[in-house]
């Protein structure tokens, strides 16, 4: 949801015809205050930018456990660059893209998310060349819906006219021109076809849709209330989304929530914060639903997977079709005349984020938003478990690690290693880098760990771990970038350990024949060495594997010979 | 058809209550035009212009309207254009043709104003309204049906507590009505929105002649920055100058029968009508559109020079 | 077969034109009357029609359309009217009539009138559309002229020394005041006119032209106004009661003049008259006041923060200013007061139009 | 010297004291009499100039006595420039006056000018750019440092003055209650800091002291009117020091009677006023307030915490844009608010029951001194039949009258009104390089109006509800009092 002036891209645009490949996408970012309430723990960024550029040059989501940013500090060795940490920015959704992003998904078949990509491509910057972007826009409104909450905030600003000129009256269009909504003060939107009853108050920002009765001595305040809807006397609806058809008996209270197309709500019912009625649920009389409560209805148990109908909106609800069968209504909770289910809380509950009760509900519907959220979820459960693990890079290593030893001792297949190192890579949404580093480095511990007693045997040992991970280590080391970060790390390990420097070279001579490192990215790591310090230098490794560079070399002049 | 006949012929129009004088003046007169034996045009209109000036004499309260009716009847009836004619049955039919058509011009005005008077209504408005009027009541019976919500407050204007009756007419309309003291009008009007008046007459400098108290109501509605809107037919337009309120004529501040009563003193005698001056009223709604003081002169100046 | 394509093409154009409208992409009234008018003009060439008639229905029908495009734009609906009092006029004309007979309904026409004559317009001439389209192109070169006509009567209104006050930006005033200070030398307070400060360009292309500005906030207006001999101010349409709908501040301006006794002067072009009046307008300020993006009054970044959630932050684009607040009205075709609105407005409109 | 000396002058300044307690005595009574004009201060200004000779005549006796040392001729120098005593209340009006409205005086100017070298304050640059209606006030840039050429020393001014006095001058201390409130803390400082030299007397010397301090926190920015009542107050506190009390004894004395009068005048002025003021909100009121205002916030919030059921209607304008901070409090303590620019207020306004307005001073023919668009709002009001009502302390009631926001005002820095970098493409305002470029161009930053009494319903003072008219009888009684 935007009023944006696309206009404003010119600049971007034009600095890509400059130079060809390099930019490689604009993010549209918001400022937005700390405090700001279209914040939420699921869209949580820290940013740095160049000033002088406006280039992404680390872009950190936090996920729900930890609240610790870690910026690479190469950002900030650029003595020319001024930087700009920002913790005020969200993110809009809106990303200016070149065409060689899909491109770059393919590629990648481990960029799951969006963000594994924004991840990779920062990373490989200097290697691929790609640079992102960002505009920060601050004098228009810019956000988007992915969850409950930011659907109320999303609504609650197009009612109170932040998105101008996009707003209801102007933009619904209506079947006739002779319909049409009006604007009264206090951001109330009317439409001309529907019917207040005597003395009943419509308060600030509420919109009452095409043909909707209102009885008597109602109290409407910060609500939508959709077409076609009946409302009888003496109600009190607050803070509510109401789809349209829904049928509200005298008397109810409604906080807070979410009423779906057609729902019959029976006179007496007290709806509190957070619940949410699916589609022709029906609830009452007389019954107190419980915040947080979600209703749902589903006719039959195999529609699985047409389960989003259930819900004509923009939210996932599918996946918790599983659980149900038919079952008799939960007259309990619902009420004599309820038709529905009410979904057990306590799978939500585990989310356990200590936030406000609405939040929680925010949270618990959150969970069946997209595949990545409930990733990410999952990863603050195991945090919560044990808590001694802040950083998730550290438990990603040693699970992989683990993982690791045990193909091994039971001489898994690789494969199916790869599998579990992934599953865990998202758990932790590591990205390629990571995960190429930890298994080249746990690789190598293991080993070390394994000739702990005599370092003689090191290599032995080390290659024979090699020869049975060769096929991991070609899955991971695909592109180039990441048989860099292999190699890099490889040197980073041998420079602390002197049993891995003795070897390197056969080690990287294996490596080579097994065409896990092609020569050329080798002969790059060679001439560009990284000052990362141990007890050698680069320099003294470069030292080491002189020999075979020259090796390396003299083949592929011969190779240049030969055609 | 003599004086006598035309006063009951009049009265009785006046018992059906939803006719203005005026148009029972104009009825009248027609029946008249019609029952009329003189066989000279001359004749004949001298006799039109006695029972006009008859039906001014009888004793009933809108004598403004009713004159200014019966005038614009006359005035319509005998234009040049229409009586050329040698024959003098044939110029009686065009005359009495012309008249009906008149008449059924003058009986749609109503409506018309209605028309364009209820949009001035707004949704939740608080109302007040002076005496008892046709068209105001016509207005706000068309605002409701069209999904107003809004309150009226009515004076209930002494001696003849016109105000009651309005009220209930109001209430037919299942619009909420509060009936209030004419001394209480400067009291409600901090609360109320705007204020609708009818009018006896509209007179050539826009002001109007109205139901005693229109006037101070005005100059309560002017001192609060309170819109007055006037409600009035075309027919009723006179041509009539008052500089003030003395200035108006005794014969429509007072009934005849008081006039006509010699041992009355009019010095303690109570006008049952005074003159509002254009610039209290913001303005007037009537059959020709919605105008503006000003405008109404205008219109005044086209029909007579 | 080409004048179905045609017909598209209006209709396609048509969309855009309304597209434009509802996300008020125009840039000033004067602007949107003008390509009000030139889409008008493409209908009356490009539709087919046999009679005045249909041709009259056609502009009814895409007229309503536009004006509720957007409704708080009154000049749409002013250019539809005019175009059909043109087209009346025209037909009448050609059928040898007197232009009476398409005036304004009046006490004096009810009584001269001769039973119900009125024409429906359903004789079909051919030299319609040419004479109609003519017409149409006069009226058109007259708005083109109509900013020059106004400044020309500048030097009547302003004298040497004055201190004149000015709200906002209004090309109209710009021009009104440039042309005065080729002869006279006087002073200009500008009020930046807030949320959208266009006082600030205002001042700054007259302090180009070498004449004393001085830019004053919308807070300052009533402090200042004592010094002040006159105020001029824009207008975005004048109302049928002499009322202004004014940029957003002008009764603040309005009322301190009047609290100083500062005369208030008014320029705007004759196609900023229009039939409604204050009240009647949907009933409220529905369709009267234009609401904008609360963005300029407080920052999204401050007004979305979660304390202030239920704050409500109002922008309204426009004022209403009641007509004994005004002094005096120049339009192109010279100054009138207020109180004689009605009658330029019956020589502007034909009765039959005021409802479409 | 020698004692005889010694003896000798304080008997000069003894004689002198005398003197000056006989004007103040028929100062006071024409004070009753002549309610301050301007041209009120004529004569004064004439009586001045008489009692300046009697004073040098004084002084040169004094020289021949004693070789004073070139400190006490300094400070000679200043009572000199001070003038005589003319009662402390009328003397600000007319340091007021004589200072601020004269800058289009180049002899007034030389003569201010000249005071303050003699104190050692650095006169403040004027701005290039002056807005020709208001060439009588003194229009400053912040830009134009302030301390630039500030001395140090021993009769420097003092540190915490000069923090103050910058402050002032940043904004950083804004709101005449937290001024005045500024000011009598750092006062304290500077008397607790304070030691009366040998020979002399402390009410005496004290108050040179003082005077510089004054001068130059009015450079930074013209004493505001609580200010001036502030100043008005310690310096009777001063004179009333009796003599020959130690200086322990007097500094703790002045130091108390400073804090008492903040917190009588401010704090305790301010719950009687909200006291007062609650009683006007009622259950469903829709009250305005305009900028922020410390009293109007807390009787909002008083009332609302009484429980009564009520929104407000912030409405704002530039320069200052403070309503933002009044709106954040507002609605931290939960009351339901809306915000509008002055421009939109008549648009606002039908919803709005009753208006609460903040002063900055009440001007005794009855005007309101407020932060420019106070009278806006209060005009809005009037004519839609709202009731307007001003809260204000008795404390910043003063005898000075106006009828125009000309007459004596304070124009601030107008770069505050333009756009600071290019970088804001979207803004529309003016840019600080476009203003500066183009000098028939000017802008004005206006701080104060002064509204009409005929617009305001009601004042509400710790002495009750008044009608603004009787100002003047207010100030009457507390002169009694006094």
């Amino acid at each position: 949801m935007s009023n944006l002036h696309f206009k404003l891209y010119a600049p971007y645009r034009n600095r890509r015809e400059k130079d060809k490949n390099a930019p490689l996408m604009t993010l549209v970012l918001r400022s937005s205050s700390p405090a700001h309430r279209s914040r939420t723990p699921e869209d949580n960024i820290a940013v740095a930018l160049d000033l002088s550029s406006n280039r992404v040059l680390h872009y950190h989501r936090f996920n729900k456990a930890s609240s610790k940013v870690n910026f690479p500090l190469n950002i900030l060795q650029d003595p020319k660059s001024r930087v700009e940490l920002r913790y005020d920015l969200t993110d809009t959704g809106i990303w200016v893209c070149s065409p060689q992003v899909p491109q770059l998904f393919t590629d990648n078949f481990d960029y799951q998310t969006q963000y594994d990509l924004i991840k990779g491509v920062l990373i490989n910057e200097e290697f691929l060349g790609n640079q992102i972007h960002a505009h920060v826009a601050n004098s228009r409104y810019c956000s988007r819906v992915y969850n409950f909450h930011s659907y109320d905030v999303v609504s609650h600003d197009i009612l109170s006219r932040w998105t101008h000129p996009f707003v209801p009256e102007i933009t619904i269009d209506e079947p006739s021109f002779l319909e049409n909504y009006s604007l009264l003060r206090h951001n109330l939107y009317l439409h001309n076809t529907c019917t207040l009853g005597k003395n009943s108050q419509v308060l600030d920002c509420s919109l009452i849709g095409r043909g909707t009765k209102i009885g008597n001595r109602c109290k409407i305040t910060n609500s939508v209330i959709g077409n076609g809807c009946t409302i009888e006397d003496d109600c009190v609806i607050d803070g509510s989304y109401i789809w349209d058809g829904v049928k509200i008996g005298c008397q109810s209270t409604i906080t807070k929530s979410f009423i779906c197309d057609s729902v019959q709500v029976y006179s007496g019912v007290m709806v509190n914060q957070g619940c949410v009625l699916c589609d022709s649920v029906h609830v009452g009389p007389k019954i107190d639903l419980e915040s947080g409560t979600v209703v749902h209805l589903s006719s039959t148990t195999d529609d699985f997977d047409d389960g989003e109908p259930e819900l004509s909106t923009d939210f996932y609800l599918g996946p918790y079709l599983h659980v149900l069968q038919i079952k008799p209504y939960d007259i309990a909770q619902l009420g004599d005349q309820g038709k529905g289910y009410v979904w057990e809380k306590d799978n939500g509950s585990e989310t356990g984020s200590d936030a406000s009760l609405v939040l929680q509900m925010w949270g618990i519907m959150f969970i069946y938003g997209s595949e990545s959220e409930t990733s990410s979820m999952d990863s603050a459960d195991e945090d919560e478990q044990d808590p001694i693990m802040d950083d998730d890079l550290t438990t990603f290593q040693r699970e992989v690690k683990e993982s690791l030893c045990g193909g091994i001792e039971e001489n898994i297949q690789s494969d199916n290693l790869v599998l579990e190192i992934n599953s865990s890579k998202y758990a932790y949404n590591m990205s390629v880098k990571d995960v190429v580093q930890t298994v080249t480095k746990s690789l190598l511990e293991i080993a070390t760990e394994k000739t702990a007693n005599d370092p003689t045997q090191y290599f032995t040992n080390l290659k024979m771990i090699l020869t049975h991970y060769v096929p991991l280590l070609l899955n991971y080391n695909k592109n180039g970038s990441s048989q860099l970060d292999c190699i890099y790390s490889l040197e980073g390990f041998a420079l602390n350990s002197e049993a891995t420097m003795n070897c390197l070279v056969k080690v990287l001579m294996f490596l080579y024949e097994n065409d896990v490192l092609s020569e050329e990215v080798i002969l790059h790591w060679n001439s560009n060495p990284r000052d990362n310090s141990g007890t050698f230098s680069p320099a003294n490794v470069r030292e080491k594997v002189k020999k075979f560079i020259e090796w390396l070399e003299e083949a592929e002049e011969e190779d240049s010979e030969e055609d | 058809m003599d004086g006598a006949e035309i006063v009951k012929f009049f009265t009785e129009k006046l018992e059906n209550h939803n006719v203005s004088s005026a148009v029972a003046a104009i009825e009248t007169l027609l029946e008249y035009l019609r029952k009329d034996t003189t066989e000279t045009l001359s004749g004949l209109i001298d006799n039109l212009k006695k029972a006009k000036d008859i039906l001014v004499e009888t004793d009933c309260l809108a004598r403004t309207s009713v004159s200014s009716g019966a005038e614009l009847f006359l005035r319509f009836i005998t234009l040049a254009s229409s009586l050329e004619n040698p024959d003098f049955q044939e110029v009686k039919r065009v005359m009495i043709s012309r008249g009906e058509l008149f008449l059924q011009k003058v009986c749609t005005c109503r409506s018309k104003i209605a028309n364009l008077g209820w949009p001035f209504i707004k949704d939740g408005a608080i109302i007040l309204t002076h005496s008892y009027s046709r068209v105001v009541a016509s207005v706000l019976k068309q605002a409701a049906e069209n999904k107003k919500r809004f309150t009226v407050y009515v004076t209930q204007s002494c001696p003849d507590d016109a105000g009651y009756e309005m009220a209930k007419k109001l209430r037919q309309y299942s619009i909420p009505v509060i009936t209030i003291l004419d001394a209480a009008a400067g009291y409600i009007l901090e609360k109320v929105d705007v204020v609708l008046v009818g009018a006896e007459g509209v007179v050539e400098n826009g002001g109007i002649v109205n139901k005693i108290g229109s006037y101070q109501l005005g100059l309560c509605a002017k001192a609060l920055n309170k819109p007055l809107y006037v409600f009035a037919e075309s027919f009723k337009f006179a041509r009539l100058y008052p500089l003030n309120q003395h200035d108006l004529p005794d014969r429509f501040k007072y009934k005849t029968s008081v006039l006509n009563n010699n041992n009355i003193n009019l010095k303690e005698e109570h006008p049952i009508v005074d003159y509002t001056p254009p610039s209290l009223i913001s303005l007037l709604i009537t059959d020709l559109g919605v105008l503006t003081p000003s405008a109404v002169s205008d219109e005044l100046i086209k029909l007579y020079l | 077969m080409t004048s179905q394509t045609r017909d598209n093409d209006v209709t396609d154009k048509m969309e855009q034109f309304l597209l434009d409208l509802k996300q008020e992409q125009f840039n000033g009234s004067y602007d949107l009357a003008y390509k009000t008018i030139n889409h008008l003009r493409k209908l009356i060439s490009q539709t087919r029609w046999t009679h005045a008639q249909e041709l009259m229905n056609t502009i009814k029908k895409e007229g309503k359309k536009m004006i509720t495009a957007q409704p708080s734009e009154y000049v749409v609906g002013n250019m539809v009217r005019r175009v059909l009092k043109i087209i009346r006029e025209e037909y009448v004309r050609l059928l040898g009539e007197s232009e009476e007979s398409a005036n304004k309904e009046s006490l004096h026409k009810m009584l001269t009138a001769e039973g119900n004559e009125r024409d429906d317009h359903t004789k079909p001439l051919k030299e319609l559309k040419t004479t109609v389209i003519e017409a149409v192109n006069e009226y058109i070169d007259e708005m083109e002229a109509s900013i020059h006509n106004i400044s020309a009567q500048a030097i009547e209104h302003i004298h040497s020394n004055e201190v004149i006050l000015t709200l906002g930006k209004s090309r109209t005033v710009e021009a009104f005041l440039k042309q005065a200070a080729k002869k006279r030398k006087f002073h200009v307070i500008v009020v930046e006119g807030s949320p959208l400060y266009h006082g600030h360009e205002l001042a700054k292309s007259l302090a180009s032209k070498g004449i004393e500005t001085t830019v004053i906030t919308d807070t300052a207006i009533f402090a200042i106004m004592s010094r002040v001999n006159k105020v001029i101010i824009g207008t975005h349409s004048v109302l049928a009661n002499g009322g202004l709908k004014a940029v957003n501040g002008a009764h603040m301006v309005a009322l301190a003049a009047s609290h100083h006794a500062v005369p208030l002067i008014v320029l705007g072009a004759m196609f900023k008259l229009c039939l409604l009046h204050y009240s009647d307008i949907g009933g409220s300020e529905a369709t009267f006041n234009r609401l904008a993006s609360p963005q300029e009054v407080l920052d999204y970044y401050d007004g979305g923060t979660e304390e202030l959630v239920n704050v409500q932050i109002y922008s309204p684009t426009f004022d209403y200013v009641p007509p004994e607040l005004v002094t005096l009205f120049i339009s192109n075709i010279g100054g009138n007061a207020p109180s004689y609105m009605y009658r330029l407005l019956s020589e502007l409109y034909h009765p039959d139009d005021h409802v479409l | 010297m020698n004692n005889g000396d010694a003896e000798n002058l304080t008997s000069e300044q003894k004689k002198q004291l005398k003197k000056e307690r006989r004007k103040e005595k028929n100062a006071q009574k024409e004070k009753h009499n002549i309610p301050s004009k301007p041209e009120g201060e004529e004569p004064k200004i004439e009586k001045s100039k008489a009692e300046l000779r009697a004073e040098r005549r004084a002084k040169q006796e004094a020289d021949r006595a004693a070789k004073a040392s070139k400190k006490s001729d300094q400070v000679a120098a200043n009572t000199k420039q001070k003038g005589p005593r003319v009662p402390a209340n009328i003397q600000s009006v007319i340091n007021l006056n004589k200072t601020i409205l004269k800058a289009d005086d180049p002899k007034v100017q030389k003569k201010a000018a000249k005071k303050l070298e003699k104190q050692q304050v650095p006169q403040r640059t004027e701005g290039q750019k002056k807005v020709a209606l208001f060439s009588h006030l003194h229009q400053y840039e912040r830009s134009l440092s302030i301390t630039k050429n500030i001395g140090f020393g021993k009769n420097a001014i003092h540190p915490a003055i000069i923090r103050l006095g910058l402050q002032y001058a940043e904004g950083t201390v804004t709101g005449s209650n937290a001024r005045c409130a500024a000011l009598m803390s750092a006062i304290c400082k500077l008397i607790s800091d304070y030691e009366t030299p040998p020979q002399k007397e402390l009410s005496r010397h004290l108050e040179s002291k003082l005077k510089p301090a004054i001068s130059f926190l009015d450079q930074c920015r013209p004493l505001s009117v609580s200010m001036g009542s502030a100043i008005k107050y310690i310096k009777l506190q001063i004179t009333n020091i009796p003599t020959g009390m130690s200086d322990s004894e007097a500094k703790l004395r002045l130091i108390k009677s400073l804090r008492e009068f903040v917190h009588v005048n401010i704090v305790l002025a301010g719950e009687a006023i909200s006291g007062y003021a609650c009683t006007k909100i009622t259950d469903g009121d829709v009250v305005m307030v305009f900028g922020s205002s410390s009293l109007i916030t807390k009787v909002l919030c008083d009332a609302h915490n009484a429980g009564i059921k009520f929104s407000v209607i912030v409405v704002d304008g530039r320069p200052k844009l403070s309503g933002r901070g009044t709106l954040r409090k507002l609605c931290r303590v939960g009351i339901k608010c809306s915000y509008v620019l002055v421009s939109a207020a008549s648009y606002i306004m039908p919803e709005v029951t009753k208006v609460f307005l903040g002063a900055h001073g009440l001007l005794s023919n009855g005007y309101v001194m407020g932060s420019v668009g106070t009278s806006m709002v209060a005009m809005a009001a009037k004519i839609r039949g709202v009731p307007v009502i001003v809260c204000c302390e008795a404390y910043k009631f003063c005898e000075r009258v106006q009828t125009d926001s000309f007459v004596n005002n304070e124009i601030g820095d107008p770069r505050d009104l333009l756009v600071q970098n290019k970088s804001e493409l979207t803004s529309p305002l003016l840019t600080n390089a476009a203003w500066e470029e183009t000098d028939s161009l000017k802008v004005l930053h206006l701080t104060y109006d002064v509204t009409p009494p005929d617009f305001v319903a009601m004042v509400v003072t710790e002495l009750g509800k008044i009608p603004c008219t009787s100002v003047p009888v207010v100030l009457r009684v507390r002169s009694l009092e006094t």
